[in-house]
């Protein structure tokens, strides 16, 4: 008669579901859509990163800015404080609303401007990619495709509102959607004509040994960080939540929580495209390799955190801008974006044509 | 549960009661009304609402000088995201339906402060056919007297306010839907009566 | 003083030109007052704008409650000629307090159309022919009350409040002892 | 931000009849009307793009086609109090309409008493006053190119306006004893003498100003993005400015050349050399550079304040009417502390019969008080119009016809002050 140990037992136990939570967790589909870069990313960097734009914002307007709730960590927790109270404010749905579509499109946009990372490379290890091996080979194709669907919901928000100003600002928005889109996914598909694949992680590898494709095409570059700009309303072409102009766009009439979401929609869409854009110009995880075989910390963790890094760099640089420029307007938006970007996203895929058939 | 007879039964104390318990369980439990405080302390956003002329030491005391950001108080655009209303001296018959839509249109828990002498009992046109008692319209937290106050006396009056809210006013209207320790004043008549828009 | 000859030259200039149209030319502190008929009010104006006066500096209405007329006034200046510039003259009709009917001059000087918005919610002076004439300032419950007027009065403070005559106050005081 | 769903029309706004010339609206501003609804959109009083006032507009699509400006919200009724206070207590009254541009804004009316009584401010006390003037003005100035970036969403400009406007509110501050109120001006002279060094601060505020203005060219002016949001927005011609009757730097940014401290110079402005900015354009933009170069006129006039302050030190700064009644312990006071304490004198005044009429002109433009006095110690009727009052009718005539967007742009190119305006 076989007698099990109650301590191997136990140890066993211990074990399964120890590394089940770590399976759990590193399962690519969880681990990017949560963790990184993902949801759990996305908030920290959001609340660095806000915090950031609003202390350099200060130091160029020769001023503090957030200090007094956390002297030493230089008001690092302003933005905790802020979300805490958003959190706990009463909400208010007015009455002339369309209920459903005011209180589901907010969290609509939220996901489905984080759902771009969930198809992403982040590493060049074979088991951490979070599509089949056949799907991945159109990556670029899919999360383009995927970075598109919010703002639809940021347009029905608006309209949901019934208010004068959110009804202007869904407008104005849906106007800048068909003009970012083309030149975004064409500066970044310029990369595509260069590496001739479909692929992130073909992308990436090209650009081992510092050839990155945002040195060898900065015109493709230029035209998707400007889409970038303007698809994230970030300045100088905060427009469609012009806040003296039209109060605040399609969110003017969301309160607490969900105004808080919405404020973080925004960011995080802006984050979900700093990724993109370090995964097609600017090198990916790039100074490192993983071996092939790599475990989870060297081959899941290591190289996403160095994307997330990477990534966090251009999503500085994008909010820094709020400090310099004031705001278009909007025709004038309209004209830039399918005057120039929309040009130099095109010259940029010639280059990438010309790149690709030269390299 | 069953009883000698067989039945099963469940046994339900009073529901409401229970209820009660767990809230003030997770109150106590979580510190929930210390982080709701806390939150809120640093979160005091003035809304946009220029009423008079103390508006220029308002717009100063935001400046790099005195710069109130440094409280976490950020003047903001819209009332649906803010939770104070500073008002900026004299409030004239036309603004004072302003003020209170204003107010109500602002989500709880929500706070007052009334800047300058004309704020108080009227100031320097203390006898004008043309002008309100703020505090007739809204309650009023934290008066500043002065005309117009200075920029340091409206940081201060913030943080007059931070210490009224760190005693817990924000937690106790979310939380266990107390009222506010100044409650709204009921209107003899109506400010917005006449508004033709 | 050599300026004060140049509004006497000036205002003499301008009676020749305005001739019948004006009944009374006055030099005052800084401006010239010329005083005319309200029904030659608009011929006036016509004549001035002819002249160079192109804006109106300040529509001025002077509530003479014993006399029982409002005083009506435009004070007027010019941009362009730069001669003119240097005077200000004050175009003055009187109407009376129980039926203030002034012919609009917006049409002449538009500069005049906000202004005369606000005597007609401060006086209750109505100008006719005036394209969009509602209350300007106020609120319409407030603008009813024509506070402008002499006969609307404000409270003062205490020490400019008139007392009652000693003999009341003395005689009150005996009759509550009593 | 009021909205109220159910009205769409506003009432009582008939403009249908009305004709000025051949076309309704100014040239240059015709719009082309499409048969749809109209859209309508209070904007303000809650609202950041509007401050104290409100503005109905309707809308075509993204176009404004009509633009009626809702004034009164900071109506405080000065002109009918004034009727009921001495003279003396009017001065802080009539001040209150623009407490940044405060000297400007009490000056007429200390000119226009002067000029009933019969008296002129001593030499020294002259100078005092424009160097208050001129400090106001540049402080005016640069709240308006403050509350300007904040409309274009361009925070910095907010920041460093009020940033260094706080030099020139202290250099007042030291002057006259308070940042904002300052009284300073009062019959026969002023209230206070310069303190001992302040020429010398006057002299470093000059210098660094002209640096600041340097970086607001470079971070505002010349930024592209704000100079495309500006170029031919609003544009009023010569000829529409005159008719509006337009005053200040936005008259002189349509290229009519009106200032009246050099049309009818008071105070000493007659003593001082400097040059009134024209712009040709009237757009936005010349707005916003009408303002810098007046700026730079005051600095030069500072700088020539500041050398005939240092010459005149010493002398009186008072009327010798009301000097000679000043009881011999106050005069021991401004010997001391360069303090005149002469309101017991003011209480009885007592102003001989008359009407005057008296313009300066302030930061905004030109504001002048029509006082008439029927020999009592208050006046008979006061009355004020101020610079940004008779600005207020451009909303009307220069909105229409641009888009949306453009409206704080138009608006903080005006530098309207709704206080000042609603008085």
């Amino acid at each position: 008669m076989a007698y099990i140990s109650i301590w191997t037992l136990t140890r066993d136990v211990i074990s399964t579901v120890f590394w089940g939570i770590v399976k759990l967790i590193f399962w690519p589909p969880i681990y990017q859509f949560v963790i990184i870069p993902g949801l759990v990313a996305a908030l920290v960097v959001v609340i660095s990163i806000i915090w950031f734009e609003r202390k350099a914002a200060a130091r160029v307007q020769m001023r503090y800015g957030p200090l007094e709730v956390s002297p030493k960590l230089a008001g690092y927790l302003q933005l905790f404080a802020d979300l805490i109270r958003y959190s706990f404010q009463e909400i208010i749905i007015p009455r002339t609303a369309d209920i459903i579509p005011f209180i589901t499109s907010p969290f609509f946009a939220l996901l489905l401007s984080l759902l771009p990372l969930a198809v992403i490379p982040v590493s060049p290890v074979k088991w951490t990619w979070p599509l089949t091996l056949s799907a991945m080979r159109y990556s670029v194709l899919i999360a383009a495709a995927l970075t598109t669907l919010s703002p639809i919901f940021i347009v029905a928000m608006g309209w949901a509102s019934n208010n004068r100003f959110s009804t202007i600002g869904s407008m104005r928005e849906s106007f800048l959607i068909t003009a970012y889109e083309l030149s975004a996914i064409i500066g970044i598909f310029s990369v595509v004509a260069t590496v001739h694949s479909f692929d992130f992680t073909n992308i990436v590898n090209f650009q081992g040994g510092g050839k990155w494709l945002g040195l060898i095409n900065p015109i493709a570059l230029l035209a998707a960080f400007i889409a970038t700009l303007i698809s994230t309303s970030a300045f100088p072409f905060e427009i469609s939540d012009a806040e003296n102009e039209i109060v605040a766009g399609p969110f003017t009439e969301y309160s607490g929580l969900m105004y808080g979401v919405n404020m973080g929609t925004a960011y995080i869409k802006r984050w979900a495209m700093s990724v993109l854009i370090v995964l097609a110009f600017l090198g990916g995880w790039r100074p490192y390799i993983p071996p092939p075989n790599a475990g989870y910390i060297a081959g899941y963790l290591v190289p996403s955190l160095i994307v997330s890094a990477k990534a966090v760099v251009v999503m500085a640089l994008m909010s820094f801008l709020r400090a310099v420029y004031g705001r278009y307007r909007i025709d004038q938006a309209l004209h830039i974006s399918w005057k120039y970007v929309f040009a130099l996203a095109i010259a940029g895929f010639g280059l990438g044509i010309l790149e690709g058939y030269l390299l | 549960m069953d009883d000698s007879d067989g039945n099963k039964k469940v046994y339900v104390g009073n529901l409401d009661e229970s209820a009660e318990r767990a809230r003030e369980l997770l109150i106590k439990g979580l510190k929930l009304d210390k982080i709701i405080d806390w939150g809120t302390t640093f979160s005091l956003w003035p809304i946009d609402l220029t009423t008079s002329c103390c508006g220029c030491e308002f717009a100063a005391t935001w400046g790099p000088r005195f710069d109130a950001e440094r409280y976490g108080a950020l003047p903001w655009l819209s009332p649906r995201q803010t939770n104070l209303i500073v008002i900026e001296g004299t409030i004239t018959r036309k603004m004072a339906c302003a003020l209170r839509v204003s107010w109500e249109q602002m989500p709880h828990p929500k706070f007052a402060i009334a800047m300058g002498t004309c704020a108080l009992d009227g100031g320097l046109f203390y006898n004008s056919y043309n002008i309100v008692r703020p505090w007739k319209i809204i309650p009023v937290d934290v008066y500043v007297p002065g005309c117009p106050p200075r920029p340091e006396a409206l940081a201060r009056a913030i943080v007059e306010l931070q210490r009224i809210v760190k005693k817990g006013e924000a937690s106790k209207t979310i939380l266990r839907g107390m009222a506010r320790s100044k409650p709204t004043p009921k209107l003899k008549e109506d400010p917005c009566s006449w508004w033709w828009g | 003083m050599s300026s004060n000859d140049q509004l006497k030259n000036f205002s003499e200039k301008l009676k020749e030109n305005l001739g019948d149209l004006i009944s009374k030319v006055e030099i005052h502190k800084g401006f010239i007052l010329i005083e005319t008929h309200i029904d030659k009010v608009r011929e006036t104006a016509k004549k001035l704008k002819e002249i160079g006066f192109d804006h109106v500096k300040s529509v001025t209405v002077v509530d003479r409650m014993k006399d029982g007329v409002f005083e009506v006034g435009y004070h007027v200046s010019s941009y362009l000629n730069k001669d003119l510039a240097k005077y200000v003259v004050e175009l003055v009709t009187t109407v009376p307090r129980d039926k203030p009917l002034v012919p609009s001059l917006t049409d002449i000087w538009l500069s005049a159309e906000f202004q005369e918005r606000e005597a007609y919610e401060g006086f209750g002076i109505i100008f006719k022919d005036h394209p969009d004439l509602r209350p300007i300032l106020l609120a319409p419950p407030v603008a009813e009350l024509k506070p402008m007027r002499k006969d609307f009065v404000v409270k003062e403070e205490g020490i400019y409040r008139e007392l009652p005559k000693k003999e009341n106050v003395s005689s009150k005081v005996s009759e509550k002892k009593g | 931000m009021i909205i109220d769903m159910q009205s769409s029309e506003v009432p009582r706004l008939n403009m249908s009849s009305w004709e000025i010339g051949e076309s309704r609206y100014l040239p240059g501003m015709e719009i082309k009307k499409l048969g749809k609804e109209k859209f309508v959109v209070y904007i303000g009083p809650q609202h950041p793009g509007s401050g104290h006032m409100r503005i109905i507009i309707k809308v075509d699509g993204d176009v404004i086609v009509e633009a009626d400006p809702d004034l009164g919200y900071v109506h405080r009724t000065m002109e009918k109090l004034s009727e009921g206070r001495a003279y003396i207590k009017i001065i802080p009254l009539v001040e209150r309409m623009a407490i940044l541009d405060a000297c400007n804004a009490t000056l007429p009316y200390v000119e226009a008493v002067e000029k009933l009584l019969g008296l002129e401010a001593p030499e020294r006390a002259k100078y005092l006053r424009v160097a208050l003037c001129e400090i106001n003005r540049i402080a005016s100035h640069l709240y308006g190119f403050g509350i300007f970036g904040v409309f274009l969403g361009h925070s910095t400009m907010y920041m460093w306006g009020f940033g260094d406007r706080e030099i020139l509110v202290e250099l007042a501050e030291k002057l006259t004893g308070a940042r904002l109120t300052h009284t300073y001006p009062i019959f026969g002279g002023v209230r206070r003498d310069a303190p001992q060094n302040f020429t010398d601060n006057l002299r470093k505020a000059i210098r660094y100003l002209r640096k600041r203005l340097e970086d607001y060219r470079r971070m505002f002016l010349d930024n592209p993005v704000i100079r495309k949001r500006l170029e031919g927005v609003g544009i009023v011609s010569k000829r529409a400015a005159t008719d509006l009757g337009l005053v200040g730097p936005n008259l002189r940014a349509s290229g009519v050349e009106y200032d009246v401290r050099a049309v009818e110079p008071y105070e000493a402005y007659d003593e001082f050399d400097f040059e009134i900015p024209v712009f040709e354009e009237g757009d936005s933009l010349a707005r916003a550079w009408v303002r810098v170069e007046e700026i730079k006129q005051s600095l030069r006039i500072l700088e020539q304040v500041a050398d005939k302050l240092d010459k005149t030190k010493g002398q009186q700064i008072m009327h010798d009417r009301f000097w000679a009644k000043v009881p011999p312990l106050y005069k021991k006071v401004f010997e001391a502390e360069g303090r005149v304490k002469l309101m017991p004198l003011f209480a009885i005044l007592r102003v001989p019969k008359g009407r005057a009429f008296a313009r300066t002109e302030a930061g905004r433009g030109e504001i002048t008080y029509y006082i008439e006095s029927d020999g009592k110690d208050k006046p008979y009727r006061v009355r004020i119009v101020s610079p940004s009052y008779r600005n207020a009718i451009m909303f009307k005539y220069a909105i229409p016809g641009h888009r949306v967007a453009d409206l704080p742009a138009i608006y903080g190119s005006f530098d309207y002050f709704p206080p000042e305006a609603d008085r």
